[in-house]
C-alpha cells in the first residue's frame, strides 16, 4: 500500500518533478488533479486527499508549489501526508528556499533525493541532515565517492557519528504559547497553554542525555506536573487515570519512559523540538486576556496590505491596562466577490521572556559521553502569545 | 459576428491582455482564462487553430512566443476572426515597429488603444490598418502636446 | 516615493516567487490608496495606469474604481484617455458605480474635439448599461448622423450595444443604419452592415423593411470583387474580406426565405464563389461565408451546386483549418440538404479519427446527425471499431454518443443491447480511464454520467428503462442481464446500475427465477426468490448508499413481495427496518408499504406491473 | 497565412535534435549537461525516448550523479523501449557488484523500477546476491525489489525462492531491513493469495522489537503490519499493547495513529475490564495532540477521530469529579478562525458526536457563532450542527429551536432553507410539540429555492394541512412549477397533495390531486416517480378507507442518531485507521482500482 507517484506542482498545475515509483499513474494525472482540484474549490468541498476515479490524491501546498502524491491503493493518508511536510523540510534544508526557481535550479538534486526518501512508493529515509552526508549539493565533493553513512539504517538514524566541537553546550529553550479564545461577550471559549522544549545541541560524539522537569507536584504546587501522572502514579485502576498530552521527538526511547518515566535521548546534532505539551494550564489566570482597556499608547497604524490595524505597545507592564479605540470608513466602492458577513476576530501577539505560564522548570539536564567531556546546559524560559483571538460582534 | 473576448498569453500562461465584450464578472472571467489557457497552449502546431469551448468558439493564433485568443459566438466565422487576429498584430507592428512581447508588457495600456480602436462592442470598426495607427498617433501627439505645455485650445480644430 | 508604471512593471517582473509578487503588489496598493486618499491629481492617470497593470495579475483593485470616474471628468485628453480605458477595464455594466459616469459621458458626447467623443462612444459600446442606454439614446442617434466618418462608425457599433440593452431603441436607429450604406468609408460601410444585422436579430420586422436594400448591398459586393488593388484595405490580395464576409451574412439573412431577394443576390454570390481565391485564408474565410449563404437563401440548383463544390474541395484540404470549417458547414446545412451531407459520409467518418481534438469533437456530432435507419448498422460498426483504439480522452464522448445513436435508431432492440455490450467491451480495455468497471449500463452511462451533471445523468438512464420496458421480448433477458451485473458489482456499481437494476429487478422479479427461454449465447441464469430478494439486501446494507437509491430499493422489494409470496415476511420485516428512518422518503415508503401488508388481495392489485410508458406519448407531453 | 514568423519571433531549432549532438560528445562535463537537459525536458512531459541509445550510451560512468540521471531516464521510458532497455542490463550487473554499497543498492533499486519482462529475469541473480549483502542499506533496497519483481512476474519470484529469503529478513539483525521486509510482504500480499505474515511467536515478537529500534516510517510498517495480522490468543494481544502503548508519545503522527489502530484492534481479547477501560483513556489525550498538528494531518485526525467515538465514546469523555480544567472537553473541537473549511467542518460532527446535556449551551452558544460567520457552506453545516443536537438531546430540544427561531428571523436566504430542512426532523422526532413554528416557516416560504428544503417545506404543509389555514393554497404554489421539480421535491408533492385530499377531500383538492397523478404517471419517465403515483392511484380508486390508513398512518419517531454508521462498516473502518479508507469512511474495496496482477509487456 504505497504512493505511485510524487508530484511537485506549480499553482496552476504544470509539473516541475514527477517521479514515478510504480508506473500506475501517469504523468497526466496531474492535469486532472488541478481540474478537480478548481472543480472542488468553486463549490467549496476542498479536502487535502480527493478521490477520483480511483485515484487518490493526497497534497499539501507550500509556497507557490503543490507537493502531491498519487495512489491507486489504501495507502496509510497520516503518513503520506506527514512524509510530504518531511519532504519539504528536506528541500528547505537544501535549497534554503522552497520554491519553483530553487527547485527547477536543482532538480537533478531534488531527483536524487526523491529516490532516497522513497523506493518503490514507501518512505525510506528523510532525515536531511545524514541525507546530506551523503547527496551533496556541490559537485566537486562528489569526486570522493559517497557512501551511505552509518546511520540511514542504524537504530540511531538521526545522528551520525563522529561529530567533534571544540566546546560542548546544550541550548534548551522553554517556550509557552498561550492560545486564547473570547467571546464577544466577553466570555473565554476556549484557554489552553501548548509547551514545547526546543533544543540546540552542539555536543561531541554519542552523548546520552537525561532531563530532569520540576518535581513541585510532591509541594501540590504544580498543576502541570500533577497531569504528568506517570511521575507519581502510574496507571493506578482506581484514581483517574490522566495522561498528558506529551509527544516526544524520536531520539526520546519511549519504552523507556514508559517504564521508569525517565527522559533519556541521544539528541540529534542542532536544532530540535525534544518535546511537545499541549493543553497546559495556565498557572497565571490575570494572563488571560486583555481585557477593558483603558487608555491609548504607543502607535497604531493601518496597514491595508495586511488587511490589519497594527498596534505597537512599547512595554506592558503588569496591571497596566490600555485602550484602542478605531473607527473604519469603508470607501463607497466594493470589492465583486467580497464576502460580507461579521469581521474577523482580533489577533493579539506577545512575548513575555524568562517567564513560564505554567510554572514548569528544568531542574537537570545531565550530558553523558563516553569521552567524559563536560557539556554546559543553557535554559531559558519565554511566553508567548498563540493563537490568541477575541472575537468581534 | 461578435467577439466575447481578447486574451494575449504568453507561452508560460501569463496574461498580456484581457479585454471583455461580453458580461462576465471576475470569478467567470477567471476561470475562462484558467481553462482556456492549457487547452491553447497544449496544443500541437499541425492543429487547426479553432477550439470549442462551452457554448463559444476559441480562435487562436501563436506568433512566436505570443498567443492571441479570441473567443467568438458558435455560428461566427473562424477563418475571418483569424484574420482579425492578424489585422491587430499588424497593426501592434505597424505602431512598436518590430513588436515584441516586452512592447506590450511594459506598454499594455496602448495595446488596449489599439484594441479599443479596431473594435467596439466585439465589432470590428476599422478595416484600414493605416487608419487605425493614424487615430493613434494624433491622439499621442494630442497627449505629448499637452505634457509639454501646448495648451488645450489646439484641440479644438476638429469638427464635430 | 510613487514609482513610474515602468518601475513597477520591472518590479513585478524581477519577482521570482509568487509571494514576492503579492508583497510588491501588496506595497504598492497600499501606496495607491494613500495617494487616492490624498487626492493627488498630478499622478493620477499613472496611477490609474497601474491599477489596470494590478487588476491585470488578478489582484483586488475595487479601491480605486472612483479614481477612473475622476480622470473622465477631468478636461485634459491625456486624463480622459487613461480614465476611459480603467472605466473599460476595471469596470462593467453590473456595477452602480457607473451610474455616476452617465453625466461625463454626456458632455464627452458633445465635445468638440472628435477624439474624445471616440472615447465616450467606444466606452459607451463596450460597457453601458440599459439605463445608461436610455439616457444616452438621443446623443448617439445624433451622432450616428455626424458629418465626420471617424465619429459615425464608432457611433454605429455603439448603437449595436444600446439595441442589445434596450430592444425599443431600434425604432430610432432603424433608417440611420441603411442610410450608411451609402458612404464611401469602408468603417462607416462596415458598421453599418453590422449594425443592420443586429437590428434584424433583435427585430424581424426590419428583415423586411431591408430588402429593399439588397441592390445596393450587391452593389457594394460588386465594386470590392471589382477593384483594383487597394492598399488601404488589401489582405492578401483581397479587398476587405471583412467587409465582404459582413455583407453576404446579411445576404443571408435578408434573402432566407423570400424568392426574389435570393434571385437579385444569385449573379453576386456566383461571382463571389467563382471569383474568390481559395488559396489564402482571407478568400477562403469569404468562401465559407458564401457557402452558407447560398445554402442558406432560396438558391437555384446551379448556385448550390457551386456550394456543394467548394465545399468539396474544403473537405478535401490538407489545411486543418479549412477542414474544420467545412465540418461546420455541413453541420448547419444537414437539416435542409441531408443529401448533399450524406455524401461526404466516409470522409465525415475519417475525420472522426483525426488528431486533432476539434476535429474530431465536430465531426462526431456531424455522425450524430448522418445516422438513420438505413445506416445505423455500419456506421455503429465502425464507431465502435474505432472506439476500441481511440484516445482515453475521446472514449466516454464517443461511447455517449453511440450509445445515444443506438438508442434513436436501432433496427431491434436485441441489436441495440449487443450494440451497447460491445461499447462496454471497448471501454473495458482502458481500465484505468474507466475504474467503474461496472456493467455494461453502467460502462456505457458511467462517461456520460462524469461528463455532464446531475439531471443529464438521469435522464439517460431513465430513458434507458422506458426502451426496456416497451420491448417485452427482451424483459427476461435484461433482468438477467442486470442481475448478472449487480451481483457481480454489488461493492462498486455507480447510481446509474443500481437504480436501473434495482427498479428492474423489483419490476420483473419473478422472471429470473421462472427460467424461461434464453437468447442466443446467453448463459443459463438459476437463482430463486431467496437470492433475488438477498441481493437487493445487500444492497440495502451497502455502506453510503444513496438515499435515493435506498427509495428505488424499498420500492422493488415491495413489489416483490407479490411476486415472491414467501418471501412476504422477510421483505416486511426488510422495510420495518426503515420506519424509523430520518431520510423523509424512505420513512413514508416504510411506513405506507407496512400498512399496504395489511391487505392481501390489494396489495396484489397495488402492486401489478406498471403500465410501460407511451414514449411517443410522452415526447407530446415534454414538447 | 504565411510569413507570420516575423512577428514576436524567436529563432529555435529542433530540441531533440540538438539534445543529440550534445549527447555525442566527448567532453565529460559537457555530456553531463546534456543529460540533465534530457532530464528537465522529460520533466515538463516532453518525449525524448527517440534519443534513448544516446542516453544510455552515457550510462558506464564512474560519475555518480550522472549514473543516477540515466538511471532516471530509463525508468521512464525501458517500457516504451524494451529491446533497447536490454543494453543497460550489464551496467547494472556490474553495478549491483560495485565495491560501494550506496552504487549496489541504486543498480538493484533501479533494475526493480524497470518493467520489463525480459529485463527481470537478468535481476534475478543481483538480486539474490544482494538479499544477503554485508551492508544493511543493500538490503533493505533488495528487500522492496523483491516486492518490484513480484508486481511485474509473480511466480519467478516464487521460483527463484525469494518469498522465502524475504521472510528470512523478518529476523535480521537491522532495524531498517525488518521494516521494509515487513513492508514489501504487505505489498505482495495485497495482490497474492496466500498469506505471507503468517505469524509465529517469535516473528511478532521479533517485528515487535525492531519497532522500537527502527525509523518513524518504519515503526509505521511494522504497526500496519501487526494490525493486519489474526491475534487469537489474549497474551500476544497484550505482549502488542504493552510494546505499542509507548509509541502513542511519538512526535509522528502517522506512528501515534497507527499504534491507536493496533491498540484497538486488541482491546476485544483483552479480558479484564479495566485495564480495557485505562487503555481506552490513554488513547484520547494523544488523539487529540494531533489537532496541533498540520492542517492536513489534522484532518486524517479527525475523519479518524469521527470514527472511534462512534465505537468508543469513552475515549474523549471526561471525568466529571475534575474541575472545569479538564483538557479533553469539548472545546477543543471548536474552531479556530483560521482553520481550513475542510477542518472546520470535520470538527463540527465531532462536536455534534459529543454534546451531550452538560455542554449543550456552550457548544449551542459556539454553533450560533458559527452560524454568522462568512463562510456559507460552514454556516449550513453549523445551522444543521443545531438541528441534529436538537434531534439527540431530547433535553436540549427546546433551546436548540430557539436559537434555530432566532437566525430564521435574521432572514439569510441559505440559513432559512438548512433551518427548514432540520426543522422538519425536529417535527418527526417530538411530535405534537413543537408545531407552533409552522406560521414563522410559512413566512419563508417564497425565499426556498433548493431541492432538499423545497421537499421538507412541501412535506411539512402536506403532514400538517389540517393546522395550516391555506394549506391548499401554498401547495397548489408550489405545484405550479411540477415537471421542473427535482426529483425529491416531486415525491414529496405527489405524497402531500393525496394527504390533502385524503384530509379534505373538497373539489380544489380533488383536481389537484387529479393533475398531479397524471403528470406523475404519464408525463414523466421517472420509473420511481410513476411507481409511487400509480400506488396512490389504484389505492385512491380502489379502497379510499384503506388510502386514509396507508398514507395518513402515524409515523413512528424517528431514530435519534441520524447518521449511525453501520457495525460492520465501522469496524472495517477502524481496523483501517490512518488510511484513505478511514478519511473517506469507505471499505478498500470501494475504491481500490490496483489490479490484481496485470501481466507485462512482453518483448515480443
Amino acid at each position: 500500500m504505497a504512493a505511485s507517484a510524487v508530484f511537485i506542482l506549480d499553482l496552476k498545475g504544470h509539473v516541475i518533478l514527477f517521479r514515478d515509483y510504480r508506473g500506475d499513474v501517469p504523468i497526466k494525472y496531474a492535469e486532472r488533479f488541478i481540474t478537480k482540484l478548481n472543480e472542488l474549490e468553486e463549490t467549496g468541498k476542498v479536502t487535502p486527499i480527493i478521490l477520483d476515479e480511483g485515484v487518490s490524491y493526497l497534497y499539501v501546498q507550500y509556497s507557490n508549489l503543490y507537493l502531491l502524491i498519487v495512489s491507486r491503493e489504501n495507502v496509510n493518508a497520516a503518513s503520506m501526508l506527514l512524509f510530504l511536510h518531511k519532504l519539504r523540510e528536506v528541500f528547505v534544508h537544501y535549497f534554503n528556499e522552497l520554491e519553483e526557481e530553487s527547485l527547477r535550479d536543482n532538480f537533478v538534486i531534488a531527483y536524487e533525493l526523491l529516490d532516497e526518501v522513497m523506493d518503490y512508493g514507501y518512505p525510506q529515509f528523510t532525515e536531511a541532515k545524514i541525507l546530506s552526508e551523503f547527496i551533496k549539493t556541490d559537485a566537486h565533493k562528489m569526486e570522493v565517492q559517497a557512501r551511505p553513512p552509518m546511520a540511514v539504517t542504524n537504530a540511531v538514524s538521526w545522528r551520525s557519528e563522529g561529530i567533534r566541537y571544540k566546546k560542548n553546550e546544550v541550548f534548551l529553550d522553554v517556550v509557552e504559547s498561550v492560545n486564547l479564545l473570547v467571546n464577544s461577550n466577553g466570555t473565554v471559549v476556549r484557554s489552553e497553554v501548548m509547551g514545547a522544549l526546543k533544543m540546540r545541541t552542539f555536543l561531541s560524539g554519542m552523548p546520552e542525555c537525561k532531563l530532569g522537569l520540576n518535581d513541585k507536584t510532591l509541594e501540590g504546587r504544580v498543576y502541570f506536573m500533577q497531569r504528568l501522572a506517570w511521575l507519581t502514579r502510574r496507571g493506578g485502576k482506581n484514581k483517574s487515570v490522566e495522561m498528558e498530552d506529551i509527544k516526544f521527538h524520536q531520539c526520546v526511547r519511549l519504552a523507556r519512559f514508559e517504564n521508569d518515566r525517565t527522559i533519556s535521548f541521544i539528541p540529534p546534532d542542532g536544532a530540535f523540538d525534544l518535546m511537545k505539551i499541549s493543553t497546559l494550564e495556565a498557572e497565571e489566570r490575570s494572563l488571560n486576556w486583555l481585557r477593558a482597556l483603558t487608555r491609548y499608547s504607543g502607535t497604531a497604524v493601518y496597514v491595508p496590505e495586511k488587511e490589519a490595524l497594527v498596534w505597537k505597545i512599547k512595554s506592558f507592564p503588569g496591571g497596566r491596562e490600555f485602550l484602542l479605540r478605531a473607527k473604519f470608513s469603508l470607501p463607497s466602492v466594493a470589492a465583486e466577490e467580497e464576502p460580507h458577513g461579521r469581521m474577523p476576530p482580533i489577533a493579539v501577539n506577545f512575548e513575555i521572556p524568562y517567564f513560564t505560564v505554567s510554572g514548569i522548570q528544568v531542574r537537570y539536564l545531565k550530558v553523558i559521553e563516553k569521552s567524559g567531556y563536560q557539556a554546559l546546559p543553557w535554559v531559558r524560559y519565554i511566553t508567548a502569545g498563540g493563537e490568541y483571538e477575541i472575537r468581534m460582534a | 459576428m461578435a467577439v466575447r473576448f481578447v486574451l494575449l498569453l504568453s507561452r508560460q500562461g501569463k496574461v498580456r491582455l484581457s479585454k471583455w465584450y461580453t458580461t462576465y464578472n471576475q470569478k467567470e472571467r477567471a476561470k475562462i482564462i484558467r481553462d482556456i489557457t492549457p487547452l491553447v497552449l497544449g496544443r500541437a502546431l499541425k492543429l487547426c487553430n479553432f477550439l470549442d469551448y462551452q457554448d463559444i468558439k476559441v480562435v487562436y493564433k501563436r506568433y512566436a512566443s505570443l498567443y492571441f485568443v479570441m473567443g467568438i459566438d458558435a455560428g461566427d466565422n473562424e477563418l475571418i476572426t483569424l484574420e482579425l487576429v492578424h489585422h491587430y498584430v499588424e497593426v501592434l507592428d505597424r505602431y512598436f515597429g518590430n513588436v515584441c512581447e516586452l512592447d506590450l508588457i511594459f506598454n499594455f495600456h496602448k495595446a488596449y488603444f489599439m484594441l479599443d480602436e479596431m473594435l467596439i462592442a466585439g465589432q470590428l470598426q476599422e478595416p484600414s490598418k493605416k487608419a487605425i495607427t493614424r487615430a493613434i498617433e494624433a491622439q499621442d501627439r494630442l497627449v505629448e502636446e499637452a505634457k509639454t505645455g501646448i495648451v488645450e485650445t489646439a484641440l479644438g480644430t476638429n469638427e464635430v | 516615493m510613487a514609482v513610474r508604471l515602468r518601475e513597477l512593471i520591472r518590479s513585478v517582473r524581477q519577482c521570482k516567487t509568487a509571494a514576492e509578487e503579492r508583497n510588491v503588489i501588496a506595497k504598492e496598493s497600499a501606496a495607491l490608496r494613500n495617494a487616492f486618499q490624498e487626492q493627488d491629481v498630478t499622478y493620477r492617470h499613472r496611477n490609474v495606469a497601474k491599477l489596470m497593470y494590478i487588476h491585470m495579475l488578478g489582484y483586488p483593485t475595487h479601491f480605486g474604481q472612483m479614481e477612473t470616474l475622476k480622470l473622465i471628468a477631468a478636461t485634459g485628453f491625456a486624463e480622459k484617455r487613461m480614465g476611459y480605458l480603467g472605466l473599460m477595464i476595471l469596470l462593467d455594466e453590473r456595477q452602480e458605480v457607473l451610474m455616476l459616469v452617465t453625466n461625463s459621458l454626456k458632455n464627452d458626447l458633445n465635445a468638440r474635439n472628435q477624439y474624445i467623443v471616440g472615447l465616450a462612444l467606444c466606452a459607451l459600446g463596450n460597457i453601458c448599461s440599459a439605463e445608461m442606454a436610455r439616457d444616452l439614446t438621443p446623443e448617439i442617434e445624433r451622432l450616428l448622423q455626424s458629418s465626420n466618418s471617424y465619429i459615425r462608425k464608432k457611433a454605429a457599433l455603439c448603437c449595436t450595444r444600446i439595441i442589445r440593452k434596450v430592444p425599443d431603441a431600434v425604432e430610432a436607429f432603424q433608417d440611420a443604419a441603411a442610410k450608411l450604406l451609402a458612404d464611401r468609408h469602408h468603417g462607416v460601410l462596415l458598421t453599418g452592415v453590422t449594425l443592420m444585422l443586429e437590428i434584424c436579430a433583435v427585430e424581424p420586422a426590419a428583415v423586411d423593411a431591408y430588402r429593399r436594400q439588397v441592390p445596393s448591398l450587391c452593389k457594394i459586393l460588386r465594386s470590392l470583387l471589382m477593384s483594383g488593388f487597394a492598399p488601404e484595405h488589401d489582405v492578401s490580395g483581397i479587398t476587405d474580406p471583412f467587409l465582404q464576409i459582413q455583407v453576404l451574412r446579411l445576404l443571408r439573412v435578408l434573402g432566407a426565405g423570400n424568392a426574389a431577394a435570393s434571385d437579385a443576390m444569385s449573379d453576386i454570390l456566383a461571382q463571389v464563389a467563382t471569383n474568390t481565391e481559395g488559396t489564402r485564408n482571407a478568400g477562403n474565410a469569404i468562401l465559407y461565408e458564401c457557402v452558407q449563404t447560398i445554402m442558406g437563401v432560396e438558391s437555384s440548383g446551379g448556385l448550390r451546386v457551386l456550394a456543394i463544390n467548394i465545399l468539396g474541395r474544403f473537405l478535401a484540404n490538407k489545411d486543418n483549418n479549412i477542414l474544420y470549417v467545412a465540418l461546420n458547414i455541413l453541420a448547419r446545412v444537414v437539416s435542409v440538404d441531408l443529401q448533399a451531407v450524406q455524401r461526404h459520409r466516409s470522409t465525415v467518418v475519417e475525420c472522426v479519427k483525426d488528431a486533432d481534438v476539434s476535429i474530431r469533437r465536430r465531426a462526431l456530432d456531424l455522425v450524430y446527425a448522418l445516422v438513420n435507419e438505413g445506416n445505423i448498422t455500419a456506421l455503429t460498426k465502425e464507431l465502435l471499431d474505432y472506439l476500441k483504439v481511440a484516445d482515453a480522452e475521446f472514449k466516454p464522448d464517443l461511447t455517449a454518443k453511440i450509445a445515444a445513436l443506438v438508442q434513436r435508431f436501432a433496427p431491434d432492440k436485441r441489436w441495440h443491447f449487443d450494440s451497447l455490450l460491445q461499447a462496454r467491451c471497448a471501454l473495458l480495455l482502458a481500465p484505468h480511464c474507466f475504474p467503474l468497471q461496472g456493467s455494461w449500463v453502467d460502462s456505457v452511462l458511467g462517461p456520460v454520467m462524469t461528463q455532464a451533471g446531475g439531471d443529464v445523468k438521469e435522464e439517460v438512464w431513465r430513458a434507458f428503462i422506458v426502451l426496456l420496458t416497451n420491448a417485452p421480448e427482451l424483459h427476461a433477458y435484461a433482468a438477467r442481464s442486470l442481475f448478472r451485473s449487480l451481483r457481480e458489482h454489488l461493492a462498486s456499481a455507480e447510481l446509474s446500475l443500481l437504480a436501473t437494476a434495482t427498479w428492474y429487478i423489483g419490476e420483473y422479479g419473478e422472471l429470473l427465477v421462472r427460467g424461461g427461454a434464453l437468447l442466443e449465447r446467453e448463459d443459463a441464469l438459476s437463482v430463486g426468490p431467496a437470492e433475488v430478494v438477498g441481493l437487493l439486501e445487500a444492497v440495502l446494507q451497502r455502506p453510503g448508499l444513496q438515499p435515493q437509491c435506498r427509495n428505488y430499493l424499498l420500492t422493488a422489494l415491495m413489489k416483490l413481495s407479490t411476486r415472491f409470496p414467501d418471501q412476504a415476511d422477510r421483505i416486511k420485516g426488510l422495510l420495518a427496518q426503515h420506519k424509523g428512518s430520518a431520510q423523509l422518503e424512505s420513512q413514508a415508503r416504510a411506513v405506507e408499504y407496512g400498512q399496504i401488508f395489511q391487505y392481501g388481495e390489494l396489495r396484489n392489485q397495488l402492486l401489478e406491473h406498471m403500465p410501460p410508458l407511451d414514449p411517443a406519448a410522452y415526447a407530446r407531453s415534454v414538447a | 497565412m504565411s510569413g507570420d514568423g516575423k512577428y514576436f519571433s524567436t529563432t529555435k531549432k529542433g530540441e531533440i535534435h540538438e539534445l543529440k549532438e550534445e549527447l555525442r560528445v566527448l567532453d565529460k562535463s559537457r555530456r553531463k549537461d546534456a543529460v540533465k537537459k534530457v532530464i528537465a525536458a522529460m520533466t515538463v512531459g516532453k518525449d525524448v525516448s527517440p534519443i534513448f541509445p544516446d542516453v544510455v550510451n552515457c550510462m558506464q560512468t564512474d560519475d555518480l550523479e550522472l549514473k543516477k540521471l540515466v538511471y532516471l531516464y530509463l525508468i521512464n521510458y525501458a517500457k516504451s523501449q524494451p529491446d533497447l532497455a536490454i543494453m543497460a542490463v550489464n551496467t547494472f550487473v556490474k553495478d549491483s557488484q560495485d565495491p560501494n554499497p550506496l552504487i549496489r543498492a541504486l543498480a538493484v533499486r533501479t533494475m526493480g523500477c524497470i518493467r520489463v519482462d525480459k529485463i527481470t529475469e537478468y535481476l534475478c541473480d543481483p538480486l539474490q546476491r544482494c538479499l544477503k549483502d554485508d551492508d544493511p542499506y543493500v538490503r533493505k533496497t533488495a528487500a522492496v525489489c523483491v516486492a518490484k519483481l513480484y508486481d511485474i512476474n509473480p511466480e519467478l519470484v516464487e521460483d527463484r525462492g525469494f518469498l522465502e529469503l524475504l521472510k528470512d529478513l523478518l529476523a535480521d539483525s537491522n532495524p531498517m531491513v525488518v521494516a521494509n521486509a515487513v513492508a514489501a510482504l504487505a505489498d505482495i500480499r495485497e495482490t497474492s493469495t496466500q498469506d505471507l505474515l503468517v505469524l509465529t511467536n517469535q516473528s511478532l515478537f521479533k517485528l515487535l522489537r525492531a519497532l522500537n529500534e527502527c525509523t518513524e516510517w518504519g515503526q509505521v510498517y511494522i504497526l500496519d503490519a501487526i494490525a493486519k495480522m489474526q491475534i487469537k490468543e489474549a497474551k500476544d494481544a497484550e505482549s502488542i499493547v504493552e510494546r505499542v502503548v509507548p509509541r502513542l508519545q511519538h512526535a509522528n503522527s502517522a506512528v501515534v495513529l497507527s499504534a491507536v489502530k493496533v491498540v484497538l484492534l486488541q482491546l476485544p481479547l483483552i479480558a479484564d475490564e479495566t485495564a480495557v477501560k485505562t487503555l481506552v483513556k490513554k488513547l484520547g489525550p494523544p488523539l487529540v495532540t494531533l489537532l496541533s498538528e498540520e492542517a492536513e494531518v489534522q484532518y486524517v485526525a479527525l475523519r479518524n477521530i469521527n470514527l472511534i467515538v462512534q465505537k468508543h465514546p469513552e475515549v474523549l469523555s471526561h471525568e466529571i469529579k475534575a474541575s472545569q480544567l479538564d483538557p479533553l472537553e469539548t472545546f477543543v473541537f471548536f474552531c479556530k478562525y483560521n482553520d481550513p473549511i475542510y477542518v472546520k467542518l470535520e470538527k463540527l460532527d465531532i462536536m455534534i458526536a459529543l454534546a451531550n446535556e452538560r455542554n449543550i449551551d456552550q457548544v449551542l452558544l459556539e454553533l450560533k457563532e458559527y452560524a454568522t460567520e462568512v463562510d456559507v457552506d460552514f454556516v449550513r453545516k453549523a445551522v444543521r450542527a443545531i438541528g441534529r443536537c436538537a434531534v439527540t438531546l431530547e433535553r436540549a430540544a427546546e433551546r436548540c429551536i430557539n436559537v434555530l427561531l432566532e437566525l430564521i428571523k435574521q432572514k439569510v436566504n441559505y440559513v432559512v432553507q438548512e433551518a427548514v430542512v432540520v426543522i422538519k426532523d425536529i417535527f418527526r422526532r417530538y411530535p405534537n410539540r413543537y408545531e407552533s413554528i409552522i406560521a414563522t416557516l410559512c413566512d419563508s416560504l417564497d425565499s426556498l429555492d433548493e431541492p432538499e428544503a423545497r421537499a421538507s417545506m412541501v412535506w411539512i404543509i402536506g403532514e400538517y394541512a389540517e393546522r395550516i389555514d391555506n394549506a391548499d393554497e401554498l401547495l397548489e404554489s408550489f405545484l405550479e412549477a411540477f415537471p421542473e421539480e427535482n426529483a425529491a421535491v416531486q415525491l414529496q408533492l405527489v405524497t402531500a397533495a393525496v394527504k390533502l385530499f385524503l384530509k379534505n377531500p373538497q373539489p380544489r383538492a380533488q383536481q389537484m390531486i387529479q393533475l398531479v397523478l397524471t403528470y406523475a404517471t404519464q408525463e414523466t419517465d421517472n420509473p420511481d416517480l410513476r411507481d409511487r403515483a400509480y400506488v396512490y392511484w389504484r389505492l385512491l380508486s380502489s379502497d379510499p378507507e384503506a388510502a386514509r390508513a396507508v398514507v395518513l398512518a402515524e409515523k413512528p419517531v424517528i431514530s435519534q442518531g441520524t447518521a449511525t454508521m453501520d457495525p460492520q462498516l465501522l469496524a472495517t473502518l477502524l481496523g483501517n485507521l490512518s488510511t484513505l479508507s478511514s478519511v473517506y469512511h469507505l471499505p478498500p474495496s470501494s475504491f481500490v482500482t490496483r489490479a490484481a496482477h496485470t501481466p507485462a509487456p512482453s518483448l515480443d
